[in-house]
C-alpha cells in the first residue's frame, strides 16, 4: 500500500508538471511593453516554486516508501541534523527564494503601479456599470468635460452622463463601446466605476485593475501589437458579471485616426 | 469533586493555572481582549471614513452633559473598587451597597445618554442625516455610541444580577471583582470614545 | 478563596489614580478648545486616551499586580490592534483621490 | 454570565432525554453535535458544487428537477446566471464557516481538547451548549435564504461592497439575502466566540496535574492557536456584518460612496468606503483561512506521530511554527487586495509578510517529512489521511507562493489559479484533517472501529480524484480563465471548456465517493468491530480513560497524572514501544523534553 501510495504522489507531482513544461495552458501572448517583467517573475518563480513542489513531494514519497515497511527489530533512527537542520534549511533556501523574488517582484511591480504615466501618454477614460463598459476619448480639445451622475440615461445612450448641452468640454468628447488604441502608444487609462466594483483584466496586455465605486483610479501600458483583444471584468458585479466584456482593437496611428473619425461622426 | 473548584485550579489535582488566574477571571480578559477588537473595529471605521469624507460636520456645541456622563462613569468605576475592597475584607453590607450605587451611576449614565440621544434627533439626526453634513456622521456616532450603551446597560444588569446573588451568598468575592473587571473596561472604552468621537466633532 | 484576614485596602491608591484620570479627562477637554489642526489635536486626545486606559489596566483592573497577565494582554491587544491600521493609507486615498487618476486634469 | 457557569456540571451524567442529547453540557456530545452539524453542511456544500460544475461544463442544459430546489433560479430546469452566483455563494459560505471552522476546530476539539489536557469538562459548559445552538442557528439563517422570494445572495463568500450594500437594485438576492447572510455570519461569530473562550481556558486553567503547557499535545496547541486567532478575527467581523447589515435596513451608507446610478437611478447614498469592508473582511477573512488549516495540522501532527512510533523531530519547532502562523496571518490580510484599488505601496507591505510565512510552513511540513524518516510508518486509513494531508498542503502552499507576490498577482488574480490553490489547501487539505481525524478518533467517540478496507477506497478515489479536479484549477486560471463565471462566453476561453468537463467528470466522480465514507460512517456506528480502549497504542490521554467511548466524567472519579511528554513512542516499557502519558512507568528516551 506504501509503496503505491509514493508511485501515486510521484506520478501526481509529475503528471503536474508536464502542462506546466510543456507550456499546454499559457496566457496569450504578452502585447505590452511591461509585461516582459510580470512573464520573468512568473516563469522564475515557476521555476522555483516548481522545483520547491517536486522535490518536496518526491522526498515525502520516498520517505514513506522507505519507512513504512520496517521489520519489528528496527531502529528508530533521527533525521541527520535533526529539528536544527531543519530549521536551517528552510531559513536558507526558502529565505533567499523568498528575498530573492520578493526584491525582483517589487520592480515588475513599480513598472505598473508606482510610475507616473508619461506627459504625453494618451488619455482615454473607461466607465465600468453593470455590465458593460465605455469609453470615453476627449476630443479635439483634449479635456474631458465633468459627469453628472444624475443625468446617466441608458435609454438616451448618456453612459457617462455628459451635459453637452451646457458643458463646453463635453462637447467634442467621443463615447464608444469598444476601446481602441493607436499602436506603440503610451495609453493613459482614467479609470471610473459607475455602479458596483468591477474590474480591467486584460490577459494579453499584463493589466488587472479594479474599479472603486467612488473612487477614481489609473492604469498606463503601450500596446506593441497590432489586434484585436477581450478585456473582462474579473471582479463579482451581479448576474451579468461573466458576460461583462468589451474589445481592445490595438491599431496603426493611422487606422486609429481613421477609426477616431469615423466614432465623432456618430456621436 | 464540585466543578467550582475546578475553576480555582484545585490545588493537588490540576496543574497551576496559567498567570495564576482562574478559569472565570481569565473568561473576562479573554472576552475584553475580543471586545476591545470589536470596538476598535467600530473605531477604525469610523477613523476611517471621517478621514476621508472633507464635509464631516462638527456639531457638538456644548460639553457639560458629555462631561458629566464622563465624571460619572470614571466615579462608577472607584465606587465599585470599593465594592471590591469592601468584598474582600468580608463587610458584605458594604460591598452590597457599592454594588447597587456602582450600578445606580451606570443607570444614570445611560439616563443622560438617552437625554443626549434624543437632544440630537431633535436637532435632526438620525441614522441616515443630520442637518450639519455627511450622514454617515450620524450612523457611525450612533452605532458606536450605541454599543457603547449596550454595554453599559448589560453591565448595570449584571451588576445588580451580582450584588443580589452575591448577598444572596452564590456569589463570592471573586465574581464581583470579574464583573468589577467588565465595568472598568466599559468605563475605559468610555476614554476612547469621549475625545474620538465627542471631542474631536466639536464645533468652534 | 481570598478572605478577610490579611486583607489591605486599598483605597487610598484608587482615589489618587481616579483623581489623575479625571485631570487627563479634564485636560482633554481643554485641549479640544484649542485652536489646533485635526491631525494635532487627534494625536494628543489620543495619546491622552491610551494614558488615561493605561491607568485604568494597571491600577483598576489591577494587572500591575500580574505581570504576566499584563504581558499577555498587552502585547496581544496592542499586536492586533496595530493589524488593524493598515487600512489608514485608503482613507487618505479616498479623500485625495489616487495619484494620476483625476481625468478632469485633462 | 456568572450564572451561567458558577454552579455548572456537578459531574454527575444527566438523566433526561434534553440534556443529554439536545441541550447537552457535556463537551462530548457538544463536539458529536458540531460534527453532525458540519456533516449536514458538507453535503449539502457538496450538492451545490456538483450542481455548479454540471453547469459550468454543460451549460445551459438542464438539470432534471432543479426546479423543485428553486422556481425562479432554474426554470425550466436550467440554471439562471444569478442562480450559479446564488449557490457559489453558498456553497463557499457554508463551506468555509460551517464546515471548515466546525469540523476540525469546534467538533473534535470540543471533543478531545478537554480530554487531551486531563479535564472533566470545558469550564462553562453552558456557554459550550450555547455556542453550538448558537451556530446551529446561524446555519439555519443562512439556509432560510434558499426560500426567501429572490433566493440567497449572490455575492459571493467575501460580500464586497458595495454590490452587498445597496440593496436589490443591484441584482436577485442582494436584499433580504444579503440580509440574512450577514445576520448568519454575525451570528456565527458569536458562537465561535464562546467556543474560544472556552477552549482558551480549558488549555489554560484545566490542565490536569503534570499537565504542563509543553507536555500537551500537539492537536492541543492547534486548538489552542485557533481560538487566539479566532478570539479576535471573529470580534472584528461581527461588527462588520452589523454595519452591512445596517446599510440595508436602515440604509446607512457605512460602505456605499456617494454618486452611484443603478438601472439610471441616482443612489440616495452618501459618502461610505467600499474598500473599508474589504480591510474589515480581510482581516478576518485571512486569519479565518488559518483557523480552517492550522486545527487540521495539529490533527495531522497527532495522527502522523502515532503512526511513526517516534515523536516528532521537535515538538516545539512545530508549535513554535504554528504560532508564528498565527502571528503573521493578522499581517497579511491585504494579499487580497492587490489589484482592488488599495495602495499599491501596501501591496509590497503586505507581500513581504505573505512570502515571509512560507518559512514557518515549511518548517511544518520538513519537520513532519523529517520525523517519517527513519520511522516505522504504520499505514492506516488514518495515516494516510495525513500523509494525503502533507502531499495536498505542500500543493496548496506552493500556488500560494504564486499569488503572495503582487507582480504575478496581476495576472493570477481572480482567475481559476486562485481558485485552485484555495481548494488544495482548504477542500482537500483542511477536509483530509477530518477525514484523518474521523478514522484515528471514531473508535473512541463511539466504541466502534470504521471498516479500514472502505476507508482505503475511500481514501484512494478522493485522492486520486481531488487532484483530478484542482490541479486543472491552476492550469484555467495560467490561461486567464476567470472565476465567478457562470458560463464561459469570452473567446480566449473557448479553448478551455474541455478542461472544465474533465474537472466535472473528475468533481462527481470524487463525490460519489464519498458515499462510501458516509456508508463506513453510519455502517461502523452500529454494526463496526468493537473497538478496544486503546487500537493505535496512542500515549495522549484521550486513550487512557478508563471505558470507551469516555465516561460523562471523561476520567471516572480520580484525574489522571501526568508523567511524560506527549509523545513518548519509540521507548521501551512494559506496554511495547510507547508509554503513556498517564503511566507513571520511568523509561529511557531520548526525546523527553518537558
Ligand atoms: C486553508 C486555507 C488557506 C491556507 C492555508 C492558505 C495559505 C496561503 N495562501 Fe491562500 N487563500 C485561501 C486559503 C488559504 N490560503 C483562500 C480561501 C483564498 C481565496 C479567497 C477568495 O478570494 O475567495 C486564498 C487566496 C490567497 C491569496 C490571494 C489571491 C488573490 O485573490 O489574488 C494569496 C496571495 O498572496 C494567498 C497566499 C497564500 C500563501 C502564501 C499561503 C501560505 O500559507 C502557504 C505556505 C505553504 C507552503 C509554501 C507549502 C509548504 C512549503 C514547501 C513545500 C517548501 C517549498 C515551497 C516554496 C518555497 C514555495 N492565498
Ligand atoms: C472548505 C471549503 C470548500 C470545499 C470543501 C469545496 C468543495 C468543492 N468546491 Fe468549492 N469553493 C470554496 C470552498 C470550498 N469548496 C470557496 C471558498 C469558493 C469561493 C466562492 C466565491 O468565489 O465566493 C469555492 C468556489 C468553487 C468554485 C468556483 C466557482 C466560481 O468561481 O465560479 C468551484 C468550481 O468548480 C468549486 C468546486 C468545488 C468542488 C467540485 C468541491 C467538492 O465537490 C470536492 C469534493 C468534496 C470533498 C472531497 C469533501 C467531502 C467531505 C465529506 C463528505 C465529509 C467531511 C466530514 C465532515 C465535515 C464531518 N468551488
Ligand atoms: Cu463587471 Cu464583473
Ligand atoms: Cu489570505
Amino acid at each position: 500500500m506504501a509503496k503505491i501510495f509514493a508511485v501515486t504522489i510521484i506520478a501526481i507531482a509529475i503528471l503536474s508538471a508536464i502542462p506546466i513544461i510543456r507550456h499546454t495552458w499559457d496566457p496569450p501572448a504578452d502585447i505590452s511593453t511591461h509585461g516582459g517583467r510580470i512573464d520573468e517573475q512568473m516563469s522564475e518563480t515557476m521555476a522555483e516554486a516548481g522545483i520547491s513542489f517536486l522535490a518536496s513531494q518526491i522526498l515525502l514519497a520516498l520517505f514513506i516508501w522507505k519507512f513504512s515497511n520496517t521489520r519489528p527489530g528496527d531502529k528508530i533512527k533521527t533525521f541527520p541534523g535533526g529539528a536544527k537542520a531543519v530549521v536551517w534549511a528552510a531559513f536558507l533556501l526558502v529565505g533567499t527564494e523568498v528575498l530573492a523574488l520578493g526584491v525582483f517582484g517589487v520592480k515588475a511591480w513599480a513598472d505598473v503601479y508606482l510610475t507616473a504615466p508619461a506627459a504625453n501618454a494618451m488619455p482615454v477614460q473607461v466607465q465600468a456599470g453593470q455590465f458593460a463598459f465605455y469609453f470615453r476619448y476627449p476630443g479635439p480639445d483634449g479635456t474631458f468635460g465633468p459627469l453628472h451622475p444624475d443625468q446617466i440615461s441608458e435609454a438616451n445612450a448618456n453612459f457617462f452622463g455628459l451635459d453637452t448641452a451646457h458643458d463646453q468640454d463635453s462637447k467634442d468628447d467621443i463615447v464608444t463601446a469598444e476601446m481602441a488604441i493607436p499602436v506603440n502608444r503610451e495609453i493613459h487609462l482614467l479609470m471610473h466605476a459607475k455602479d458596483v466594483g468591477h474590474s480591467f483584466y486584460v490577459p494579453a496586455l499584463r493589466v488587472q485593475q479594479d474599479f472603486v465605486p467612488g473612487l477614481d483610479l489609473s492604469l498606463h501600458f503601450t500596446a506593441t501589437q497590432v489586434g484585436k483583444y477581450e478585456i473582462v471584468c474579473t471582479q463579482l458585479c451581479g448576474l451579468g458579471h461573466y458576460n461583462m466584456k468589451a474589445y481592445l482593437e490595438v491599431m496603426s496611428q493611422e487606422d486609429y485616426d481613421s477609426w477616431l473619425k469615423k466614432q465623432a461622426a456618430l456621436q | 469533586m464540585s466543578h467550582a473548584d475546578t475553576m480555582g485550579g484545585h490545588a493537588g489535582v490540576m496543574e497551576k493555572p496559567a498567570f495564576s488566574v482562574p478559569a472565570k477571571k481569565m473568561a473576562m480578559w479573554l472576552f475584553i481582549i475580543a471586545d476591545t477588537a470589536t470596538f476598535a473595529g467600530c473605531l477604525v471605521a469610523y477613523g476611517f471614513l471621517r478621514n476621508a469624507t472633507p464635509d464631516w460636520p462638527r456639531p457638538f456645541h456644548s460639553i457639560t452633559n458629555v462631561a458629566l456622563m464622563t465624571f460619572i462613569l470614571v466615579t462608577s468605576s472607584l465606587t465599585m473598587l470599593f465594592a471590591i475592597d469592601a468584598a474582600k475584607a468580608g463587610e458584605k453590607a458594604k460591598a452590597l451597597q457599592w454594588t447597587l450605587i456602582t450600578a445606580g451611576a451606570g443607570a444614570l449614565f445611560a439616563l443622560l445618554h438617552i437625554r443626549e440621544w434624543l437632544g440630537l434627533i431633535g436637532e435632526g439626526m438620525t441614522l441616515l442625516k443630520n442637518p450639519w453634513g455627511t450622514g454617515l456622521f450620524g450612523a457611525a456616532f450612533f452605532s458606536i455610541t450605541g454599543l457603547h450603551l449596550l454595554h453599559v446597560t448589560c453591565g448595570v444588569i449584571a451588576l445588580v444580577v451580582v450584588g443580589i446573588r452575591y448577598q444572596g451568598g452564590r456569589y463570592n468575592a471573586d465574581d464581583l471583582e470579574i464583573t468589577g473587571l467588565y465595568w472598568h473596561f466599559v468605563d475605559l472604552v468610555w476614554m476612547f470614545v469621549v475625545p474620538l468621537v465627542y471631542l474631536l466633532n466639536l464645533s468652534h | 478563596m481570598a478572605m478577610a484576614e490579611g486583607h489591605k485596602s486599598n483605597a487610598g491608591r484608587y482615589v489618587i489614580v481616579y483623581i489623575c484620570i479625571l485631570a487627563i479627562a479634564f485636560l482633554q477637554f481643554v485641549i479640544a478648545y484649542s485652536n489646533i489642526t485635526a491631525p494635532q489635536m487627534f494625536a494628543r486626545m489620543l495619546f491622552l486616551a491610551v494614558v488615561e486606559g493605561a491607568l485604568a489596566l494597571l491600577f483598576f483592573m489591577h494587572l500591575s499586580d500580574n505581570h504576566g497577565l499584563l504581558w499577555f494582554v498587552v502585547v496581544f491587544t496592542v499586536f492586533v490592534l496595530l493589524a488593524m491600521q493598515y487600512g489608514w493609507t485608503d482613507s487618505f486615498r479616498e479623500l485625495l483621490g489616487a495619484p494620476w487618476s483625476n481625468y478632469s486634469k485633462y | 454570565m456568572h450564572d451561567m457557569s458558577a454552579h455548572a456540571a456537578e459531574h454527575h451524567a444527566p438523566t433526561s432525554f434534553i440534556r443529554q442529547h439536545v441541550f447537552s453540557l457535556d463537551h462530548k456530545v457538544i463536539g458529536k453535535q458540531y460534527y453532525g452539524l458540519a456533516l449536514v453542511a458538507v453535503l449539502v456544500g457538496m450538492v451545490l458544487s456538483w450542481l455548479m460544475r454540471i453547469h459550468l461544463a454543460w451549460t445551459n442544459y438542464p438539470i432534471p428537477g432543479l426546479h423543485l430546489l428553486s422556481a425562479n433560479g432554474a426554470p425550466g430546469n436550467v440554471m439562471t446566471p444569478e442562480y450559479y452566483l446564488q449557490l457559489m455563494t453558498m456553497h463557499a459560505t457554508i463551506m468555509v464557516f460551517f464546515v471548515l471552522t466546525t469540523a476540525p476546530f469546534a467538533a473534535f476539539g470540543n471533543y478531545f481538547l478537554p480530554i487531551q489536557v486531563g479535564a472533566e469538562d470545558m469550564p462553562f459548559p453552558h456557554f459550550n451548549m450555547m455556542s453550538f445552538w448558537v451556530t446551529f442557528v446561524g446555519f439555519l439563517v443562512l439556509m432560510s435564504s434558499f426560500f426567501v422570494s429572490d433566493g440567497p445572495t449572490l455575492g459571493g463568500w467575501t460580500q464586497y461592497a458595495p454590490l452587498s450594500a445597496i440593496g436589490s437594485a443591484s441584482g436577485p438576492g442582494q436584499g433580504t439575502g444579503v440580509v440574512l447572510w450577514a445576520a448568519a455570519i454575525c451570528i456565527f461569530c458569536i458562537g465561535q466566540l464562546l467556543g474560544s473562550l472556552n477552549f482558551i481556558t480549558t488549555t489554560l486553567d484545566m490542565r490536569t496535574k503534570g499537565m504542563s503547557m509543553w507536555r500537551l499535545p500537539l492537536s492541543a496547541w492547534a486548538w489552542f492557536i485557533t481560538s487566539v486567532m479566532g478570539l479576535t478575527a471573529f470580534a472584528v467581523l461581527m461588527p462588520a456584518t452589523i454595519l452591512l447589515i445596517l446599510d440595508h435596513v436602515a440604509g446607512t451608507s457605512f460602505f456605499v460612496p456617494s454618486g452611484l446610478v443603478l438601472n439610471d437611478q441616482l443612489q440616495p447614498h452618501s459618502g461610505g468606503s467600499t474598500l473599508l469592508w474589504q480591510h474589515l473582511f480581510w482581516f478576518f477573512g485571512h486569519p479565518e483561512v488559518y483557523i480552517a488549516i492550522v486545527p487540521g495540522m495539529g490533527i495531522v501532527s497527532h495522527i502522523l506521530v502515532a503512526n511513526m512510533r517516534r515523536p516528532m523531530l521537535s515538538h516545539r519547532v512545530l508549535v513554535y511554527s504554528m504560532g508564528a502562523l498565527a502571528v503573521l496571518s493578522y499581517m497579511v490580510y491585504g494579499h487580497h487586495m492587490f489589484v482592488s484599488g488599495m495602495n499599491p505601496v501596501s501591496s509590497l507591505a503586505f507581500s513581504f509578510p505573505t512570502l515571509v510565512i512560507t518559512i514557518p510552513s515549511t518548517i511544518i511540513v520538513l519537520i513532519w517529512m523529517g520525523s517519517i524518516y527513519g520511522s516505522k510508518l504504520r499505514i492506516n486509513t488514518a495515516s494516510l489521511f495525513a500523509l494525503g494531508f502533507v502531499s495536498m498542503f505542500i500543493s496548496g502552499g506552493v500556488s500560494g507562493f504564486f499569488l503572495a507576490q503582487p507582480s504575478i498577482d496581476i495576472m493570477l488574480h481572480a482567475t481559476y489559479f486562485v481558485v485552485g490553490h484555495f481548494h488544495l489547501v482548504m477542500a482537500v487539505a483542511a477536509i483530509f484533517g477530518i477525514f484523518g481525524g474521523t478514522y484515528f478518533w471514531f473508535p473512541k467517540m463511539f466504541g466502534r472501529m470504521m471498516n479500514e478496507t472502505l476507508g482505503k477506497v475511500h481514501f484512494w478515489l478522493t485522492f486520486v480524484g481531488a487532484y483530478c479536479i484542482f490541479m486543472p484549477f491552476h492550469y484555467l486560471g495560467i490561461a486567464g480563465n476567470v472565476r465567478r463565471y457562470q458560463a464561459f462566453v469570452d473567446d480566449y476561453l473557448q479553448p478551455l471548456i474541455p478542461v472544465h468537463r474533465f474537472i466535472t467528470i473528475a468533481a462527481l466522480l470524487t463525490g460519489a465517493a464519498q458515499l462510501i465514507f458516509l456508508y463506513n460512517l453510519f455502517h461502523s456506528r452500529f454494526w463496526g468491530k468493537p473497538a478496544t480502549d486503546n487500537p493505535w497504542e496512542g500515549t495522549s490521554l484521550e486513550w487512557s480513560t478508563p471505558t470507551t467511548p469516555p465516561p460523562h466524567n471523561n476520567f471516572g472519579d480520580k484525574l489522571p497524572e501526568v508523567f511524560h511528554d506527549p509523545y513518548q513512542y519509540g521507548v521501551e516499557s512494559s506496554t511495547g514501544d510507547y508509554v503513556m502519558q498517564a503511566s507513571p512507568e520511568k523509561v529511557k528516551s531520548a526525546h523527553d523534553e518537558a
